[in-house]
């Protein structure tokens, strides 16, 4: 029951403030319940078995009996970080917009936890349409966070948010509802068991666009390389961040493009082997080009928060990079670097989220000399930009690094471009770092009407969890990497005729049903 | 005087002669501009239906087609009397019966 | 004591003298923040001298202390510990480190008393002697790495450290961002390596290195080696990567010295000698750097002549005797590299505190056209400068003479040297003589330049107790390597300093040596040549202080080209930096907002653009409407017709 | 020959007790010297005879019993989409109760119309046999017309009514030639009669080709397919919006119920051009819906393009059961998707509705703005209808362009599949409008009347239902689906 509880616990806190009758205690409330699931999330870890590959704590009922559609949740070494960071992203989220939304607080605190319960469903579904359920859910909330507590041209990109990641997916619906029928060809009863979809051989012919693999293979990548975003497909992310209030940026940065990355894992590269394989030089490529792209035009931005957007899009591009090297560096670095990306780029987003509260402007021109006049603010920013550029001790450089490696093992010409990322995302981090931190004061820094105050007591709080997280994944990789090594590794070397096993419950947990009877 | 001829007229000029009609009531509702006149050539369309039932009924050996058509003049009759409702209704309110200038709603 | 606990003293306390400074950011007094931190390095340099202690009280052939804290980073087959090993190479370099970090934490207490950001500047510096010290203690080079960059780091925060000053900050980026570009090189090297080896381990790669030397220019060690060397010229400031360097003088005067002297840019030489066994058994890159190390000697040199800022002056020297040191590892005399790496980082040192000395005393001037006379105001750091100079002129039985003269004398002789190669270092050692003249001769010696309002003072003890200190260094830095040649002349001294790294460094493949008389005519010649070049530097600054410019006039062109630093940095700007930007603001531009969104709102437009054609045919005419049924009847009707 | 039997009485008991009660009102009205009773009366007296209507087709149809000779089948899709109409109506005539287009004057009148309408459509939904269908048709039909033609208001709704009369009579006379058409080539109207042979005919007759043609076309109308949709946006927009509902909702279900008979007979099977051209229709029939409704501005006339679209997304299920060995399964899907549109469309009508102020009230989608802040509940109720219609999970409405779609990747039609699921990335972006107004525009939207009434409740529980359907998908399409066999 724990993986349904951390699900739908949210869903139900979102019920609960949904109703809840007084305004003003709804902030208190809602933290209090996102520290409760982040606690229960913590248990996963508690939960978890390290050393097998296989599915854990899985639930499974039948659903939708007719196509073998199931309730089917699980948890492995790929999924585990992803669901601890979106349990630990949400407190903070809550904390960090404590002033910054002062309007329909309620029904943004229940978009956040339905965001929550979608987000995590995506994360720990097994079953193709239960995931898909979850997978466009997780949408709708976000939508509105950003149409309702977005800036100026939050409509424009909210809908442009909606229609973008909705096109990609529904093909991908189709792909879905076409292996259900191959499973039926291969077992005589339809299902949308991902587990049941690892057993199918389909089949794959290398030079032919139009063959069955290599078509399935396309729609589901499609929709997941929309939601990372790659290159070309990523021009909705930075309207998205840019107009998203600061926790939608949060989130969005932090977890939902992983949800693209994962899909990458989870589905596509196990389920079309032959077809990711073929076409893994065309996603380095994007990976690679992307990482360049999106780098050399956050340089140029002059809005901050854009920057990070196509810093965002940079770092994405090393994710794709890495899961399509194939081999564990590759594959450990890119569910590493989502992690990251989810802690570091959140806090760039919570970042710009206070400046902006304090001088309502995210033009880097007009900043300059922040350090000065903030410097508590500048070393906290200093320490992400760190973590955002790669620099050992801080998370960002065990994933860069690795991925690196892994695409240098797997095709080095690939590495040989994405290497200049690691250049060009400390040029634009830092001349952006320069230009508003350093030199002399900025038009709105030296507004002697608007003096600017450092962060408070909430906001350090915000950012310490944040930075520890930085440093301690920099320094201890290995707390985190040694939780996913089995499935990963599982994932690179049984790759071609992939499936996970279903281990039963821990023998804690036998006990513990036997003491209850 | 001969009357053989009507022994000569088969299934396929009853049919034809439907089809005339039929396409002749469709013509008169694409091109006509006064509403009654529009309800006419419904009819009109209507009554080439009757007519292929009567002849099928009558080249089959069959008796359905004769009682089809009554139940087709019923509901034919009962449309003429609602359309002539509407178009009463519809001259009261605007003085007018041309359908063109019913173009209000579009787009 | 146990060496574990002593290693982590020695990494930790600087690290732990970084994070109370840290915490105590907003304090202003130097002094407190300056005790925290140079006892920190204090406790660090005694932890390490009693390692190294250990170190020389192990047999010979297993000297080696390795301390592994914790597995950092294991996968597949990569396995890089939190491991630290003392061993010969890398005990010179915490002693280094530790040592003259000491001195120039103590130094800094002095010379940062009037600044308010002291306690931030000391927690920089902490943590750049632990990332200093990562970076040489580590066992692998993924862990060098991590101190590499994090030296990186410390260095821009310190050129920036008052970032007030916008082209100050922009030096501390400029300094990232091209080491930046090296790290880059450096991690291709690193994947390269563990590709080819699947280790990076330095013991473990220095085994497995091939026992033939690679004649193939893409060899897997080759193109590593070339890769690592790319890292190292940005860390080392050679050329074509040098241009952060002379920029970095806008950081503080110490942080020059500790950084961008001592420690910090040697930081490439150390890592090739690390290697050495690896780099050996690649003589197309060998080549390279001996190339890029000869021709940094000279170019740095001649602008170095050219310069009127005390502090670029010396940062160009520093280029320029970093390019000694490659020079040596290019031929294969590693350790010549180590001992000029110490005795520089000794005299070098000195130099930079030196001028920190006076530029304190001239309150922040650094024109040397405005100082001159300075002698009598500053007698010790005349003193000691002047010992530093006779040092970096090469003048016997200073520190310089010795690393610098086995260097050439190496070139020369070595299967991977050449006589064009001396011929550089010589040229070099010549111009050095110069232009390091010209800066005593400008600052301390002749007329007093120095404005009116100006008084210049000696500087307090603590400053003074350094320089001194390191004026000793220079001295005798350099008798623990004296050459056999002249050791066995003298009375049998023994080259202790080859005796002590001969077991890490490997020999060169085909080496013989040289004779007696060639040595010494090597010795003559560029002692003599270095003394004539004095001499006249002596004669134009001191004795006829117009004749300089005279003749800078009358080679007018090459003079400006050399001044303007062969402008260099306007090219990398209009060849690499500025097309780089355009580029960026174009494809924005362009693809991202003018291609794929306009791509994207086609396809919204299309299905607008059919909606309204939709909408148009929407007329509100029913006839029109039952004409479509019509037609839709007709069209259908002739289409099933036809099977 | 047959007589009528007790059975067959009991059979179209549903039916009798609908007429039966749709006399009441205008009984009472005419005993009390033409003197309206109370409209709440009048409502309830029709809901109660749904609710026995309803009964009654659950206790007796269902089992695939025909009555009167073939001429009636009382089989699942009669019960399921003869309950869809049922309920619609309901609904639409509880709307009617609270829109000032179609309350007070004449009500009971209005209710009587509305009543024999259903009985029309309950003929429709179980006729088999094609004369059945025709009066059935008309029968629905006629009153209809006159409800519209009633409104209060005075100038579209008479030109919506002449629309739509016009054209529903063009369209009728077209169908009823194809059943002569087919009379002749078969000698009957019976669908069941040539339930097995169609695919053959089809291809030795011509003229059963022809007639079979002209009958599908015929139901293409009614459901509005394009293009013969043209009437579908002007008549829902001009018509009172309660109507509109009951249209999109009754009309729509039931004329797919005798499209679904037709189909059955498996025609598609024999003429692949009548196949192709059909999957055509579909194709455009979606594009044409959601790229004319991306323009409106007129809240109801958006609905009434998005009803357009829907139709097509049905046929794509209505063709996937004419040319399927197992035609249940695409049979149900479209079940399953009228079921659940139902629910929606009746949901964002209602909302429509109690937009209304006046007979003359124009509701245009920039109204809804401000809405969030003062019907918070309502809003959420609309957003979730939109969701739905736009087929975003969890709603219902995702689940039914699931089954509709799984069903014909089932029969190979994946291509039509595509262009369903990318024409439905088209419907979102005018799905997301209204709710982006509602929600992100400043605004004085307001609601008529009070805060609690029927249509409120109604719309809300319309929400719930499509929420919770989305979770129970599963059992009612197996349910469905079973009822089928």
């Amino acid at each position: 029951m724990i993986l349904s509880s951390v699900v739908f616990l949210p869903l139900l806190f979102a019920l609960i403030v949904a109703v809840w009758p007084k305004t003003s205690s709804i902030r208190h409330l809602a933290f209090g319940f996102s520290i409760i699931e982040f606690l229960l999330s913590l248990r996963l870890v508690q939960l978890f078995d390290s050393n097998t590959a296989g599915l854990q704590m899985v639930e499974k009922h039948l659903w939708i009996e007719r196509f073998g559609i199931s309730y089917f949740l699980g948890i492995d070494g790929i999924s585990l970080w992803l669901v601890l960071l979106t349990t630990f992203l949400t407190p903070i989220i809550i904390l960090a917009s404590w002033t910054s939304i002062s309007e329909r607080i309620k029904g943004f605190h229940v978009s956040l936890f339905v965001l929550q319960t979608a987000m995590l469903g995506t994360f720990l579904a097994f079953d193709a349409i239960f995931f898909y359920v979850f997978w466009e859910l997780s949408l709708v909330p976000m939508y509105f966070m950003i149409g309702i507590w977005g800036g100026a041209r939050r409509i424009y990109a909210t809908v442009k948010f909606f229609i973008y990641t909705f096109a990609g997916s529904v093909l991908m619906l189709i792909a879905i509802i076409y292996m259900m029928y191959l499973t039926q060809e291969a077992t005589g009863a339809m299902s949308a068991n991902l587990l049941d979809f690892y057993k199918l051989k389909i089949p794959f012919v290398g030079g032919a666009f139009f063959s069955l693999q290599t078509l399935l293979f396309f729609a589901f990548a499609l929709a997941f390389a929309i939601k990372v975003p790659v290159f070309p497909l990523h021009t909705w992310l930075p309207d998205a961040h840019v107009e998203a209030p600061t926790p939608g940026s949060v989130i969005l940065a932090g977890v939902m493009l992983k949800m693209g990355t994962y899909g990458f894992m989870r589905w596509v590269i196990p389920l079309f082997p032959e077809a990711s394989e073929y076409w893994a030089w065309l996603f380095m490529l994007i990976g690679a080009v992307g990482i360049i792209y999106g780098a050399l035009v956050a340089m140029v931005q002059p809005d901050v928060k854009k920057l990070v957007a196509y810093s965002s899009v940079s770092h994405m591009g090393y994710i794709l990079l890495g899961l399509f090297a194939f081999n564990s560096y590759g594959m450990s670095g890119g569910l590493y670097q989502m992690l990251n990306h989810g802690i570091s780029t959140g806090a760039l987003f919570i970042m710009i989220g206070m400046i902006y509260e304090r001088t309502h402007s995210r033009e880097i021109a007009k900043y300059g000399g922040l350090a000065g006049v903030l410097p508590l603010f500048t070393i906290f920013f200093f320490i992400v930009t760190l973590s955002s550029i790669a620099l050992p001790l801080t998370n960002g450089f065990i994933g860069e690094f690795l991925i690196l490696l892994g695409t240098y093992q797997a095709q080095p010409v690939f590495a040989y471009f994405a290497v200049t990322g690691v250049i060009f995302g400390a040029v634009y981090m830092l001349w952006m770092f320069k230009r508003m931190f350093f030199g002399a004061k900025g038009e709105l820094v030296a507004d002697e009407h608007h003096p600017l105050f450092d962060l408070n007591f909430r906001e350090v709080a915000v950012m310490i969890p944040l930075v520890l997280m930085i440093f301690w994944m920099g320094i201890f990789p290995n707390h985190f990497l040694d939780y996913s090594k089995a499935s990963i590794d599982n994932l690179v070397n049984n790759r071609t005729n992939y499936n996970l096993t279903i281990v039963e419950p821990g023998a804690a947990e036998i006990m513990h049903a036997q003491g209850e009877k | 005087m001969n009357t053989d001829f009507i022994n000569q007229i088969g299934l396929n000029h009853y049919l034809i002669l439907a089809a005339l009609l039929f396409t002749m009531g469709m013509a008169g509702v694409l091109l006509r501009r006064n509403v009654i006149v529009l309800l006419m050539s419904i009819e009109l369309m209507l009554n080439s239906v009757n007519l292929t039932f009567v002849a099928f009924s009558k080249y089959l050996g069959l008796l359905d087609g004769h009682i089809i058509v009554f139940f087709v003049m019923t509901i034919a009759a009962a449309e003429a009397a609602v359309g002539l409702a509407l178009a009463v209704t519809i001259f009261k309110r605007f003085r007018e019966v041309n359908i063109r200038f019913f173009e209000h709603l579009k787009g | 004591m146990n060496h574990s606990l002593l290693m982590a003293l020695v990494i930790l306390s600087p690290l732990i003298g970084f994070l109370i400074n840290g915490f105590r950011y907003k304090r202003h007094s130097a002094n407190v923040a300056g005790v925290i931190a140079t006892i920190a390095i204090a406790i660090s340099f005694v932890s390490s001298a009693i390692l190294v202690t250990d170190l020389i009280a192990m047999p010979e052939e297993s000297r080696r202390i390795a301390v592994k804290f914790f597995e950092w980073l294991v996968i597949d087959r990569l396995k890089i510990d939190a491991g630290f090993v003392v061993d010969q190479i890398s005990a010179v370099m915490i002693l280094i480190i530790t040592g003259v970090g000491t001195l120039i934490h103590m130094y800094s207490i002095g010379y940062m008393h009037h600044d308010k950001g002291a306690a931030k500047y000391f927690a920089y510096l902490n943590l750049f002697i632990f990332n200093m010290l990562l970076l040489v203690l580590g066992d692998s080079l993924l862990v060098m790495f991590v101190g590499w960059e994090g030296v990186g780091l410390c260095s821009y925060l310190l050129i920036g450290f008052w970032f007030t000053d916008s082209e100050k900050a922009a030096a501390g980026m400029k300094a990232f961002i091209t080491n930046r570009v090296g790290d880059a090189a450096f991690l291709l090297g690193m994947f390269l390596l563990f590709v080819t080896y699947g280790t990076l381990n330095f013991s473990e790669l220095n085994a497995l290195a091939p026992t033939v030397a690679e004649s193939s220019w893409l060899g897997a060690v080759t193109l590593g080696t070339l890769f690592l060397f790319i890292g190292a010229t940005g860390k080392s400031a050679q050329i074509p990567l040098y241009v952060w360097l002379p920029d970095a003088m806008a950081g503080p005067t110490p942080v020059s010295a500790l950084i961008h002297a001592a420690t910090m840019v040697t930081a490439g030489v150390y890592m090739i000698v690390r290697l050495n066994p690896l780099f050996i058994m690649a003589p197309n890159t060998m080549m390279v750097i001996a190339i890029i190390g000869a021709a940094t000697v000279v170019f740095a040199a001649t602008i170095g002549m050219t310069q009127w800022d005390i502090k670029k002056i010396l940062a160009y020297s520093t280029v320029s005797q970093l390019g000694y040191m490659f020079l040596a590892c290019g031929v294969g005399a590693f350790g010549a590299a180590m001992f000029h790496l110490m005795t520089h980082a000794f005299f070098k040192a000195l130099m930079f505190l030196g001028s920190g000395s006076v530029i304190h005393a001239m309150h922040e001037e650094q024109d040397v056209r405005k100082m001159g006379g300075l002698k009598k105001y500053l007698p010790i750091t005349h003193i000691t400068f002047f010992l530093g100079w006779l040092a970096i002129i090469g003048m016997p039985p200073f520190a310089g003479f010795f690393s610098k003269d086995e260097i050439l004398a190496y070139t020369f002789n070595s299967p991977m040297g050449s006589p064009i190669l001396w011929a550089a270092g010589v040229l070099g050692a010549t111009l050095t003589a110069f232009y390091m003249t010209r800066l005593m001769a400008l600052t301390f010696w002749g007329k007093s330049r120095v404005s009116k309002d100006v008084h210049p003072h000696e500087s307090p003890a603590l400053m003074t107790i350094p320089l001194i200190t390191l004026g000793v260094l220079s001295v005798i830095g350099g008798w623990i390597g004296v050459p056999h040649v002249l050791g066995e002349y003298l009375g049998h001294i023994p080259n202790v300093w080859e005796h002590w790294l001969h077991p890490l460094i490997k020999g060169i493949p085909g080496w013989q040596t040289l004779d007696h008389a060639t040595e010494f005519a090597l010795m003559g010649t560029s002692v003599g040549l270095a003394l004539i070049s004095a001499g006249i530097a002596y004669h134009f600054y001191v004795k006829a202080p117009d004749a300089p410019k005279k003749i800078a006039e009358k080679i007018k062109p090459i003079y400006n080209l050399v001044y303007n630093k062969y402008f260099v940095d306007e090219v990398y700007f209009g060849a690499i930096i500025n097309p780089l930007v355009n580029l960026s603001r174009n494809i924005w531009y362009y693809i991202d907002v003018n291609f794929i969104d306009k791509m994207t709102y086609l396809a919204g437009d299309l299905a607008r653009g059919m909606g309204s054609v939709i909408r148009s045919s929407q007329t509100g005419n029913v006839q029109q409407y039952a004409m479509y049924i019509g037609i839709g009847v007709v069209v259908a009707l002739s289409f099933v017709i036809m099977r | 020959m047959n007589t009528v039997t007790l059975s067959d009485i009991l059979l179209i008991s549903p039916m009798i007790a609908l007429f039966l009660t749709s006399l009441i009102p205008i009984t009472v009205k005419v005993l009390r010297g033409n003197r309206e009773q109370h409209s709440l009366a009048t409502l309830s007296q029709a809901l109660i005879g749904i609710i026995i209507s309803l009964g009654l087709l659950v206790i007796f149809g269902g089992a695939g019993k025909t009555a009167f000779n073939n001429g009636l089948i009382f089989d699942g899709v009669t019960q399921w989409l003869g309950a869809v109409a049922l309920g619609s109506a309901a609904v639409g005539m509880i709307m009617m109760y609270e829109n000032p287009a179609t309350v007070g004057k004449q009500f009971s009148e209005l209710i009587f119309l509305a009543m024999s309408s259903a009985v029309g459509m309950l003929i429709l939904v179980a006729a088999v046999d094609l004369l059945v269908v025709f009066i059935g048709l008309e029968m629905m039909s006629l009153p209809l017309y006159l409800m519209i033609a009633m409104s209060h208001e005075g100038k579209l709704s008479k030109e919506a009514a002449l629309k739509y009369f016009l054209l529903g009579s063009f369209a009728s006379a077209i169908l009823l030639y194809g059943v002569a058409l087919i009379f002749g080539s078969t000698g009957g109207t019976n669908i069941l009669a040539f339930m097995g042979d169609a695919a053959e005919l089809v291809q030795t007759s011509r003229l059963f080709l022809f007639g079979i043609t002209f009958v599908i076309l015929g139901f293409c109308f009614k459901v509005s397919i394009a293009p013969f949709h043209a009437w579908t946006p002007d008549v829902y927009q001009g018509a009172p919006t309660p109507h509109s509902a009951f249209m999109a909702t009754a009309v729509k279900a039931v004329s797919f119920a005798a499209f679904l008979r037709i189909i059955a007979t498996q025609a598609l099977v024999g003429s692949d051009h009548l196949f192709d051209i059909l999957q055509w229709l579909a194709v455009i029939t979606m594009i044409v819906g959601n790229t004319a409704a991306i323009l409106q501005n007129n809240l109801k006339r958006m609905i009434a393009y998005s009803s357009v679209a829907h139709s097509g997304y049905l046929l794509i299920g209505v063709i996937t059961a004419g040319v399927s060995q197992n035609s249940i399964f695409g049979a149900s899907s479209v079940i399953f998707y009228l079921l659940s549109y139902a629910f929606m469309t009746l949901g964002a009508f209602a909302i429509a509705s109690m937009m209304e102020r006046s007979e003359n009230h124009i509701i245009n989608i920039d109204d809804l703005a401000g809405l969030a802040k003062k019907r918070p509940m309502l809003s959420l109720c609309m957003t979730v209808f939109l969701l739905s219609l736009a087929g975003i999970p969890p709603t219902v409405g995702f689940f039914g362009k699931f089954y509709l779609f799984n069903a014909a990747v089932g029969e190979g039609l994946l291509w039509l599949a595509i262009w369903g699921v990318v024409s439905s990335v088209i419907g979102v972006y005018y799905y997301l409008r209204p709710i982006v107004v509602m929600y992100m525009k400043e605004g004085e939207a307001e609601i008529a009347g009070h805060s609690l009434n029927a249509t409120t409740i109604t719309a809300v529980v319309m929400a719930l239902a499509i929420v919770l359907m989305g979770f129970v998908s599963g059992p009612i399409f197996s349910a469905v689906e079973k009822s089928l066999f």
